[in-house]
């Protein structure tokens, strides 16, 4: 890569995962790193920043300019600036599918459906309200529940025959409930068939709270979950987006962001 | 240029790891005096809970009848705002707690629990000691927890005890519905007759007249300082500076105090107007209207939250859960019971249906031109709380207004959650910037 | 018994309302459904309207856009009957009745109205003050408020004779529910509170004139039932007066060793105590029943008696053992209760279990747990085993 | 051998404890939680009895309690577990009037009658839901060992407020408190301040008279302790392996249950 390349970055630190990406002057994608983001959001962002630059091989003088996001975005030190995952997740889910008007993001501990406009600008947005309701937490206590981890359950709800219902949101009680249907001796498909459906339900009137234009794309670390994807397709009735990169949506919103920012006032950067 | 992102720049190096707290001055002389006046009438309690001479009283703020307790110069005492003082001074909780333990649930509203908890601790807090009160009265004003509120404080404290039952707005029309005022009056009556017993005094008809002469003046002047938040800039926050003139509006009205109050504050707020000074010393960007209490407990840092964006409130519905003023009702000394009854059921945001109060809501944005409504959603209070979701819904999508709905506590600190609310106000108004800085709403 | 209890079951169950079509299919005339706690049911029934018991969506409904309207910290009755509006179940229904209740329920009348401009609701304000005896009279003018707006939806006017007719029929139920009340009390083996429950519940939900034969039909039944007493605690269960449990979970308390030997389940509907007299005019009988000779109600503030003094005599006069608090989550007023029944109950050496429950709710395990064990340290002088 | 199995299918673990006709207890295993309840209580059952160097078949009688009570097949009986974690501490501390029991899932304060019969609990509030499985997060977000937390616990120069009802958010809480520079000792110790604080509020519903035992795993961390008896302002007893005490109580429950059958059928 040439020297005189610059380079723009964004870092979410999430309640739970840390996401980098840096971006190029064109705005492409040449690096995303991922870490768990603990107890010291400092030392993730950093961990976080590092690696993705050097999976792009880029100094760090290279870059011009970096956003912080998400929970923990005025944990991120080295940054030049902040915005609120919401304004990045709708930005970054606009720049990866620009015709998305409706934005759906799962993380560790929110749920947010954002009505984006044309120009990948935040026009109205609701999220869970305090009862944690439905957020990866959720899915990560329930997959612990069940024995199993988060990256195969949603793959496992898909064979369900019999969802069963739960009876509650809450992610501090869901796993008695879980307990409970395993001692009724409920497969545990079905189990999290019911705990997917029950995000989804919540997940769907977040979205009707926004007006479900469409496209709609599904950002979060959640939105990697094939079995929340067709369990909210199946509940609003449409087609949802997302892509290898929905996890980092948020970041990459940051990255966009810093780059625009980068370009349009050189000087206050130098 | 600036571009259209609405990134807050971090001032460089940021190593520090909690954003600086800006050093926002929000005092005024009006403040002082508030303190003045509130710090002598928490004397004037402690001094009757300690033997000293003089009565009082118990009643709720929402359309409350001082007026009547006054003219038996029995000093009110309102348990919501001595709730409220534990929980500016971070005191509610372990109270909160003791109620706990003796059956009241968390889902109970914290105001009475912060309540039965000081009466568990025989009425003293760190600002005052609160008398036993001579009678009870139960203004049931809307809230259907004052009642309940009451009837455990009779069985607790043993005072003698009344419902003054106010019929509910509840007609097609919005009026009292016929008979209402007449049935409200006889019951003031009633209560006169109650506190002639209880205080050994009899009724003083030109005193009630004299003082609610008083009260209709304060109303008046409470009023034009409403007004003036129509101005830009607003020389107050019609919610977080309105919370510190609410106290004397309810402990004081009805007295020379509160006239000369209202008459300086009239007089500050004017002069501000004038110099063009506004609530915010680096200016107002928002103007916002407020919906529902505020977190006590950590009222100067949800404060903070919007000062950071130059958000500043000129209305509130909170500020009228004891009356509404602002819209040409002040009390008839021509009529003195009647205009108290019309104040108890009509005046007064608690008393008013929801839809009503969107109504309110929305006369605010017009009149005093605000950009948005910010609905704080507090657990304890589900006369404000309950369907404030709909309430959302309807300024969304039937009235255009940008909206933002967050949730805590008015007196319960466990239910703050600092990083969650402030995550939700900054990213409403880095999205009302955004929309402002590309001109307009798109799509 | 020579009744299905099925089919009655499926009936209170059942959102679509099958006898509540029937009736207006049969009759042609108008449904009024009347949120709980207490609604003057005469009034709209005197008006030649079907007046019905609102009880929430039942665990059968999923609340998928009413908790847009309603936080989470809110009751289930609330959230589920705006539901059921938003998925069209209420369309068998001309108008609502409701009254200051609660913060929430009277929030939900706005909200309502909102959502539903359609069908009118209308709000009727009982009178708290019960040491005044202005509070019948007032009560008698906003009945006659609330019959003019009924009346609207009905396209005629209220008569005096009417009305006391009306008063009959229902007098004539709440008879057969004390009376089956008082069966069961004495002899729980003969009526479970199950069957009583759904008994209580088909009647808010058919014609007074309808349902007295079958409530009749089933006390006969009763009666003659020869069952041998199960070694159960006697309880009075208290707090459901207005969302009301899954019929399971009372069956559980049942299974898990109770015999509940009175409630306030549906209370609302059979609040007073003695046949309403009627001399003049019957609004004012109406009013008087209501303010001077009806059950204590959660909602009815009255300054004259403590509030716990009803659930003391209630436990004593049948014998109970225990009381169970089974109040509704997130019921504000009962929770409230909850504080004060403590006290009494601790004061007359009662002993007492807290639970609470939803009515969406589908799965008992703690609940059972909680009573199991409960039950099993009141049933045994020693630690026993289940 | 004659032996009695208590089986606890407790929401974290399974526990077993076999005792003699005595009393005496001779094995105890503990498995992790998965949805075969089955196999998982037939393991326990197994390790609990290779530790008393018997077999199997030497076990007469099964008792089982806890929330999977009900799903294991080869039991005699099954018991509430509040029933037997009462008869547990009463057999370990014959003066018991009040048990706290904080488990994975939910924290119980009960007050017991001589011979552990049960006068009246209370179980958690629906929203402070806080016990051991919030304790396991607060380690894994601190990068902490399970095992540790009791001992940095003790540690703690001054302790740092938790103050929220709910486990979900006081999570948030702590990741603010460490951003925030305070140390893992307090932070861990505000934990177990919290928790010590709702047991205590839990005993206060149910009547506070000594002696008080304190049960269920989290009695495994020594700052927990130490935090309940700051908060009661007493000290509490707690048992060598606190998290085996249901299954403990529904070993001697089974045993006496067991007695009574044998004498009933010598008496027939
Ligand atoms: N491979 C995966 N498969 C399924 N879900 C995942 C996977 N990785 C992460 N998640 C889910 O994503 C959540 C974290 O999402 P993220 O958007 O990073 O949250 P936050 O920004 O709040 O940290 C986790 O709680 C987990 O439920
Ligand atoms: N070795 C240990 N060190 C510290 N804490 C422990 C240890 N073992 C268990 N715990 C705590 O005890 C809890 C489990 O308690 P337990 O009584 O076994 O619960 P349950 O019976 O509900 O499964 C765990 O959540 C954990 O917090
Ligand atoms: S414990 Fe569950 S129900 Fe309670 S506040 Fe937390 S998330 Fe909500
Ligand atoms: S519910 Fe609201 S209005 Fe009523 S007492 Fe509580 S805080 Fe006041
Ligand atoms: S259940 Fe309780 S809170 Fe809910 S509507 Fe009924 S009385 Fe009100």
């Amino acid at each position: 890569m040439s020297e005189g390349m610059r380079y723009s970055a964004g870092v979410d630190v999430g309640s739970t995962q840390t996401k980098a990406v840096i971006l190029d002057e064109t705005g492409a994608i040449v690096a995303r790193a991922l870490t768990d983001t603990g107890a010291y959001l400092v030392r993730a962002a950093e961990r976080a920043y590092e690696q993705a630059l050097q999976s792009a091989g880029v100094h760090r003088e290279q870059v011009g300019y970096v956003i912080g996001t998400g929970y923990g975005r005025f944990n991120v030190a080295f940054g030049d600036a902040q915005v609120t995952e919401i304004g990045c997740h709708a930005k970054g889910a606009w720049s990866i599918f620009p015709n998305t008007r409706t934005v759906i993001d799962i993380g560790g501990q929110d749920t947010k459906a954002i009505a984006v406009s044309d120009r990948g600008e935040v026009l109205d947005f609701a999220m869970n309200d305090k009862c944690a309701a439905g957020s990866g937490r959720f899915l990560t206590n329930s997959a612990e529940a069940c024995g199993m981890d988060v990256s195969q359950m949603g793959e496992k709800s898909l064979t369900a025959k019999n969802p069963v219902r739960l009876s509650t949101v809450c992610t501090v009680f869901v796993e008695s409930d879980i307990l409970s249907y395993m001692a009724q001796g409920k497969k545990i498909d079905d189990i999290l068939a019911g705990v997917h459906s029950a995000i989804a339900s919540r997940t769907v009137a977040l979205v009707r709270r926004v007006g479900s234009k469409e496209e709609v794309t599904f950002t979060g670390g959640v939105s990697r979950n094939i079995g929340m994807r067709q369990a909210i397709e199946e509940k609003l009735g449409v087609k949802i987006n997302a892509s290898g990169d929905s996890h980092y949506t948020g970041a990459i919103g940051a990255a966009v962001f810093a780059l625009e920012r980068m370009k349009a006032a050189p000087a206050a950067v130098a | 240029m600036t571009p259209a992102t609405t990134a807050t720049p971090t001032k460089k190096p940021a190593a520090d790891a909690k954003p600086a707290a800006p050093a926002i001055k929000y005092q005024g002389t009006v403040h002082e005096l508030q303190k003045q006046l509130m710090s002598k009438y928490y004397a004037d309690l402690t001094s009757i809970a300690e033997g000293g001479p003089g009565r009082s009283a118990q009643l709720l703020i929402a359309g409350n009848p001082v007026e009547v307790l006054r003219t038996f110069d029995m000093i009110p005492v309102f348990p919501e705002i001595n709730a409220l003082q534990l929980a500016v001074r971070k005191n509610s909780l372990p109270l909160i707690q003791k109620a706990e333990e003796l059956g009241y649930s968390t889902d109970n509203c914290a105001y009475v629990k912060a309540d039965i908890g000081m009466w568990e601790n025989g009425g003293k807090t760190p600002f005052a000691t609160i008398p036993k009160p001579d009678v009870l009265v139960c203004n049931y004003v809307g809230c259907n927890v004052y009642l309940n509120w009451f009837e455990h404080l009779a069985e607790k404290v043993g005072s003698p005890a009344i419902n003054i039952d106010i019929p509910f707005m509840r007609t097609k029309d919005g009026q009292p519905a016929e008979g209402d005022v007449e049935y409200v009056v006889a019951q003031l009556k009633e209560l006169v007759k109650l506190l002639e017993k209880v205080t050994g005094m009899p009724f003083d008809e030109d005193k009630f007249v004299k003082i609610v002469e008083r009260s209709s003046r304060v109303g008046q002047l409470w009023s034009q300082i409403r007004d003036l938040t129509k101005k830009r800039p607003t020389p107050y926050d019609a919610y977080f500076d309105s919370v510190t003139m609410m106290a004397p509006l309810y402990c004081l009205r009805g007295t020379e105090e509160a006239v000369d109050f209202f008459e300086r504050t009239l007089e500050e707020m004017t002069a501000k107007v004038e110099r063009g000074e506004g609530a915010l010393p680096d200016g107002e960007k928002f103007r916002i209207v407020i919906e529902g209490p505020p977190p006590w407990p950590f009222l100067r840092v949800f404060r903070d939250m919007f000062s950071r964006w130059g958000a500043v409130a000129v209305a509130s519905t909170y500020a009228t859960v004891g009356g509404i003023w602002e819209f040409g009702f002040h009390h008839d000394p021509a009529h003195p019971f009647e205009s108290v009854a019309k104040h108890m059921i009509e005046a007064n945001l608690c008393n008013r249906s929801m839809l009503q109060r969107y109504d309110q809501i929305w006369r605010y944005a017009q009149e005093w031109s605000a950009d948005a409504l910010v609905i704080h959603s507090v657990k304890s209070c589900r006369l404000f709380s309950a369907g404030q979701g709909d309430m959302r819904e309807h300024f969304v999508h039937d009235r255009d207004l940008p909206t933002l709905l967050i949730e805590s506590d008015l007196e319960d600190p466990r239910y703050f959650s600092q990083a969650q609310l402030r995550n939700r106000i900054d990213a409403f108004f880095e999205a009302l910037e955004q929309r402002r800085i590309t001109g307009g709403k798109a799509a | 018994m020579t009744m299905t209890f099925e089919s009655y079951r499926d009936v209170i169950e059942d959102r679509e309302y099958p006898t509540v079509r029937e009736w207006r299919d049969r009759t042609g005339g108008k449904v009024i459904g009347c949120f709980p706690v207490y609604a003057p049911v005469e009034v709209p029934y005197s008006l030649g309207m079907l007046p019905i018991g609102l009880f929430g969506g039942g665990n059968r409904v999923e609340i998928a856009n009413a908790d847009s309207r309603f936080q989470s910290f809110i009751c289930s009755i609330v959230k589920s009957t705006l539901e059921l509006g938003f998925i069209g179940k209420l369309d068998v229904l001309d108008g609502l009745m409701f009254h200051s209740i609660c913060d929430p329920a009277r929030n939900l009348a706005s909200v309502m109205g909102r959502n539903f401009p359609q069908r009118p609701a209308v709000f009727v304000h009982l009178p708290q003050n019960f040491q005044s005896p202005l509070a019948a009279q007032y009560m008698a003018t906003e009945l006659r408020r609330a019959a003019d707006e009924l009346g609207a939806i009905a396209g005629r006017k209220a008569r005096d004779e009417d009305l006391a007719a009306a008063i009959v029929a229902y007098d004539k139920v709440r008879e057969l529910q004390r009376r089956l009340y008082a069966l069961r009390s004495s002899s729980p083996e003969r009526i479970s509170t199950s069957e009583l429950y759904t008994l209580s519940r088909l009647a808010t939900l058919m014609d007074p004139k309808d349902v007295a034969p079958i409530l009749e039909a089933a006390l006969a039944g009763a009666i003659k039932r020869t069952e041998r007493p199960k070694d159960r605690i006697r309880v009075v269960l208290a707090g459901s007066f207005c969302e009301q449990p899954p019929l399971e979970l009372i069956e559980s308390l049942e299974q898990a060793g109770c015999y509940i030997v009175d409630d306030d389940f549906l209370l609302g509907w059979r609040t007073q105590r003695h046949p309403i007299e009627v001399n003049g005019d019957p609004f004012l009988a109406l009013g008087n029943a209501y303010v001077n000779d009806s059950h204590h109600l959660s909602p009815k503030h009255d300054l004259r008696k403590p509030r716990a003094a009803g659930l003391i005599e209630s436990a004593k006069a049948n014998r109970a053992d225990a009381v169970i608090f089974l109040g509704a989550k997130f019921c504000e007023p009962g929770l409230f209760d909850y504080a004060l029944y403590r006290k009494a109950l601790e004061t007359s050496s009662i002993p007492h279990l807290m639970l609470e429950f939803e009515e969406k709710m589908w799965l008992y395990d703690r609940i059972r747990s909680e009573v199991e064990t409960f039950v099993e340290s009141m049933l045994f002088a020693e630690a026993k085993a289940s | 051998m004659s032996l009695i199995a208590g089986v606890d299918m407790g929401a974290r673990s399974a526990k077993a404890v076999v005792i003699d006709r005595s009393g005496v207890m001779r094995g105890n295993a503990i498995g992790r939680m998965r949805p075969d309840f089955e196999g998982l209580a037939s393991e326990v059952v197994d390790k609990a009895v290779a530790m008393a160097g018997a077999k199997r078949s030497d076990v007469d009688y099964v008792a089982t309690t806890g929330l999977g009570r009900y799903n294991v097949s080869f039991r005699d009986i099954q018991i509430t577990d509040i029933t037997t974690v009462a008869r547990g501490a009463a057999h370990l501390f014959p003066n018991t009037r009040c048990v706290i029991d904080i488990g994975a899932q939910s924290t119980r304060a009960i007050r017991i009658l001589e011979g552990g019969r049960v006068k009246e609990f209370r179980s958690n509030d629906k929203c402070a839901a806080g016990a051991g499985g919030f304790a396991e997060r607060t380690a894994r977000y601190l990068e902490v060992k399970l095992d540790d937390l009791g001992a940095l616990s003790e540690h703690a120069e001054s302790a740092q407020e938790i103050s929220s009802v709910c486990a979900v958010f006081a999570e948030s809480e702590i990741i603010n408190l460490v951003t925030a520079g305070h140390s893992v000792e307090n932070i861990i110790r505000g934990v177990h301040n919290s928790l010590g604080q709702r047991a205590q509020q839990l005993l206060k519903r149910v009547g506070i008279e000594p002696e008080i035992t304190f049960v269920g795993g989290m009695a495994k961390q020594s700052g927990m302790v130490k935090a309940l008896e700051a908060a009661l302002g007493m000290q509490v007893n707690v048992a060598a392996d606190p998290d085996l005490v249901a299954a403990l109580g529904a070993a001697l429950l089974g045993l006496q249950r067991s007695t009574r059958a044998g004498e009933e059928r010598r008496a027939a």
